[in-house]
């Protein structure tokens, strides 16, 4: 049910302001305005040439890491509660702490270690 | 523009289409033209670069300066000698007195008083010209760090030159422009509780230059930014006619203070830093270590200057004492003819030069006789160091134009004159 | 200090040296146009002289020059030359300075370009080019360099107005619309 | 129907009677906009040491909600036009103001980017107006922070007003396009 809760919400502040923006923002189209922006200079150059694969390259690779750095973001927020355990000795339960979740994340940024060693032997991410 | 196979050869030696072995059939890319226009942050707002790019890697950059050509030559020769001050504090606006310093002392040797200023006088436009040395360096690095993601050496930097501004707008009323040295001599004697106030600015400086080498020094994304970006060799300097830090990185010890002593730098002391391979790293280095040699020379100023008149008492050239413009009639003519015709200088012509704040920056007048210039041509170190940028931006990558153009330190004013 | 170099020079180079002279501490010497490039050439690799450091190249125009305080026979005259082109140059090695000056005539105002031999002249003489109108021969890339192309025109000659603008773009809705009437 | 579009010029207070009435929505949403202007800086000239000053430590204009420099001019509604203007530049700062989402705002920083300042030849323009409509003229060459930031403030009093340039002409548009749908 929170998880539906904050969808909505997600979704109606998204549709809100969208909407605010075209309905009450001024509309006022000229042929200039439609042409891209290059620092204020005529644009040269067609965007349709065949460009260098590296950028795709790149572009994956950051993907990989970011996807990486985004799973740690609910690790963090459940860090407390995946580091305590809580034992019951002879009918009383004793909460220590464990370094369950501790060890989870760094097996987790180990496989993605080795990944970036090999892409950083590869010479891939850099552009020479 | 030549035609995109022989650019692909003639820079990365890439082999074209047909001769293409079999196993690396792949197509290679098109070379794609990107605009760095005209109002780009890192361009200063004044330069447009039309770059033939390979991916990311540059293969031809053609540099367009020219986007605020202000006619210092035209509007000087529509103006009098002393007129001119103000169009001077324009041209390099980030260190300005340097150029008011440049221009009475080009005027001085045309009229032929060239070492005749008063020593007080003399002092005090080294006191202000070093104060507006270290605004330059202060600003450049400020920037460049900024435009490297260092924001708060920027604001650390930022602070630092807030502080000059205030003493300098004390000692000539603006802030930036302030039009405060004359033709033989300076137009306002120095506020009382200066040196107390300069001292305890300097060392507030020096703490600031302290944290951000602390921050930047050894900083890894800015070495890795920096070092080996934009190399110039010593050779290439020379013949380009690259003065000032960016000749010094490459280690051209040349520093028109020392080499053409003028005004009163024979009795300062003070060393040159000379650096070695020239790239945007030796750059920075060159211009912090700089920064603390204009403290050393402001705080032997400070002991050194002597008590005495600020302006040449030879009436040809000063304006006679207000007392006497408002009680004497003949002071108040010549007061008057002194304003409107200006300085009657000799005809002649004279090229004085000073070390400005990128480089030698020197007058080359021409006078006719009358009070106002016939020719009055700047030579601009900006300019001819942008000259270099296009053979300095080869081979980079589109990224490294920011630190290039950051360290080059392209001033507008200066370079389009 | 630079005497010694205007001795040398006219001791080399004595037919292609018009005069030679030293104002404020500068050692100029006027040189032939068409052996500009063999005197710079030589100036440059000589290691006498070892001029390797260029530092400025601009031109003055002498239209209606009439210096008070001087010898009426130095004011211009129809027949003497226009423009006179100055390449300032330096030594580092030998710390002496030299001015070389060409004299070119109104109607033919070119000579041979010195970017070759030191890379600095390259966008000096383009601005030179732009500012005055004189042709560089041998020039790399020779075009205007500050003013934009559909400027017509050289500004800083003498007889060029110094409000006369050639607007690229203006607004359409003004009041008074100059650039209307500059064009009608 | 008399209401002339081009410029945004007020002959007569009867127009202005009608331009100036707002309703509810339009004075929240201009005091939106007011506090929260992203500003595109335009910098050619010695103005551009001045706007790193204002945008420094000391005078800070973070504190008018203007602090962030946005550069590109699709994401930014308050154009800076800071130093001077050459006739070189014009077209790029015509273009970069045209390319800019309404509704949008101009202040003219300086004296050279309001007149042209002391440099009346044939390369600076005398103004950015001769090229696009500006709301905030600031004299002064560079002007103090101080300035900057009155002017700021006076930008900010035409917008909740309404009377930018780029406003008083959407409602002009509005005026003539609900006059024409009443005929």
């Amino acid at each position: 049910m929170p998880a539906g809760v904050a969808i909505a919400f997600a979704l109606g502040f998204t549709c809100l302001f969208t909407a605010l923006a075209v309905l009450i923002g001024p509309k006022a189209t000229n042929p200039d305005k439609l042409k891209p922006f290059e620092c204020g200079s005529e644009p040269i150059g067609s965007p349709r040439g065949r460009y260098s694969v590296r950028f795709y390259q790149v572009a994956i690779l950051f993907l990989v890491f970011d996807i990486e750095a985004a799973f740690m973001y609910p690790w963090a927020i459940l860090y407390k509660q995946l580091s305590t355990v809580t034992t019951v000795i002879n009918g009383v339960s004793v909460t220590g702490v464990s370094v369950f979740g501790f060890v989870e994340m760094l097996v987790f940024v180990a496989i993605l270690v080795v990944a970036l060693a090999y892409v950083w032997r590869k010479k891939a991410i850099g552009w020479d | 523009m030549p035609d995109q196979s022989t650019l692909k050869q003639l820079v990365l030696g890439r082999k074209d289409v047909q001769d293409l072995s079999d196993e690396e059939h792949a197509l290679p890319p098109d070379l794609m033209t990107v605009n760095m226009g005209p109002s780009h942050p890192a361009m200063h707002g004044t330069v447009r670069i039309v770059l033939t790019v390979d991916g990311e890697k540059i293969v031809k950059g053609d540099v367009q300066p020219g986007y605020l050509h202000r006619c210092f030559e035209k509007e000087s020769e529509h103006a009098t000698y002393t007129q001119v001050f103000p169009y001077t504090d324009r041209l390099n606006y980030v260190s300005p007195m340097i150029n008011n310093c440049g221009w009475a002392m080009a005027v001085e040797k045309v009229l032929g008083i060239y070492g005749k200023v008063p020593k007080r006088a003399e002092y005090i436009r080294v006191i202000v010209s070093e104060m507006s040395r270290m605004t330059d360096h202060l600003t450049c690095i400020g920037a460049s760090a900024m435009e490297l993601g260092a924001f708060t050496a920027f604001l650390y930097f930022l602070k630092a030159r807030e502080w000059l501004y205030e003493l300098l707008e004390t000692v000539s009323g603006a802030r930036l422009t302030h039009s405060y040295v004359r033709v033989g001599g300076v137009s306002k004697d120095l506020p009382a509780g200066f040196d107390a106030s300069l001292t305890n600015c300097l060392e507030r400086i020096d703490g600031v230059i302290a944290e951000v080498e602390g921050l930047l020094n050894n900083n890894k994304i800015f070495y890795d930014r920096m070092s080996g970006i934009g190399a110039m060799t010593k050779a290439d300097a020379i013949a380009s006619g690259c003065v000032g830090p960016i000749a010094r990185a490459c280690g051209v010890d040349y520093d028109v203070r020392r080499d053409y002593p003028y005004s009163v730098y024979p009795e300062l002391e003070f060393d040159v830093p000379v650096g070695t391979s020239g790239d945007c790293l030796d750059r920075y280095l060159v211009r912090v270590e700089e920064l603390k040699q204009c403290i050393r020379i402001l705080r032997q100023c400070l002991k050194q200057i002597p008590a005495g008149p600020i302006m040449i008492d030879d009436h040809r050239v000063a304006l006679p004492p207000k007392t006497d413009a408002y009680n004497t009639i003949e002071s108040m003519i010549r007061h008057f003819k002194h304003i409107m015709d200006g300085i009657r200088v000799p005809a002649g012509e004279a090229y004085a030069f000073v070390e400005g704040g990128n480089g030698e920056l020197g007058f080359f007048i021409v006078a006719d006789g009358t009070g106002r210039p016939y020719k009055a041509y700047c030579r601009s170190p900006s300019f001819v160091h942008l000259s270099t940028s296009e053979q300095l931006i080869k081979g980079h990558l589109i990224a490294d134009v920011v630190p290039i153009f950051g360290m080059i330190n392209m001033i507008g004013g200066e370079c389009d004159k | 200090m630079a005497q010694k170099v205007l001795d040398a020079l006219t001791a080399k180079w004595a037919d292609a040296i018009v005069r030679t002279g030293s104002a404020h501490g500068d050692e100029i010497v006027w040189v032939k146009r068409d052996s500009l490039l063999d005197v710079a050439t030589w100036l440059r690799d000589d290691p006498a002289m070892a001029f390797d450091s260029p530092v400025f190249c601009t031109c003055i125009d002498w239209l209606d020059w009439h210096p008070t305080g001087r010898p009426p026979s130095e004011t211009w005259t129809e027949d003497k030359p226009r423009f006179t082109v100055c390449y300032q140059l330096r030594s580092l090695a030998h710390h002496h300075r030299l001015r070389v000056e060409v004299e070119l005539p109104e109607h033919d105002p070119r000579l041979s370009s010195l970017a070759g031999l030191w890379p600095a002249f390259n966008w000096q003489e383009r601005e030179t080019f732009d500012m005055y109108g004189i042709r560089f021969d041998g020039h790399p890339d020779l075009r205007r360099i500050y003013m934009y192309e559909e400027f017509i025109g050289y500004p800083l000659r003498k007889d060029y107005p110094k409000e006369k603008r050639q607007p690229l773009v203006r607004r359409d809705d003004l009041i008074d619309a100059p650039h209307k009437a500059e064009h009608k | 129907m008399g209401l002339e579009l081009t410029t945004t010029r007020l002959e007569n207070a009867a127009e202005w009677a009608k331009l100036a009435k707002q309703s509810i929505l339009d004075k929240a949403t201009n005091w939106g906009r007011k506090f929260s202007l992203f500003t595109y800086p335009f910098v050619t000239a010695c103005c551009g040491m001045e706007f790193m000053s204002v945008a420094g430590p000391k005078y800070d204009i973070a504190r008018f909600g203007a602090e962030f420099p946005r550069f590109s001019p699709r994401q930014s509604d308050l154009l800076m036009i800071v130093g001077t203007i050459t006739e070189k530049q014009g077209p790029a700062l015509k273009r970069v103001f045209d390319q800019m989402a309404e509704p949008k705002w101009v202040i003219a920083f300086g004296v050279c980017a309001s007149t042209g300042g002391f440099y009346q030849n044939y390369s600076a323009m005398p103004g950015a107006d001769q090229v696009i409509p500006v709301d905030v003229y600031i004299p002064g060459c560079p002007p103090r922070p101080e300035q900057v930031l009155d002017a700021l403030i006076m930008l900010m009093d035409r917008i909740q007003a309404g009377r930018g340039h780029s406003q008083v002409r959407t409602k002009r548009e509005q005026l003539v396009a609900t006059a024409n749908d009443s005929e």
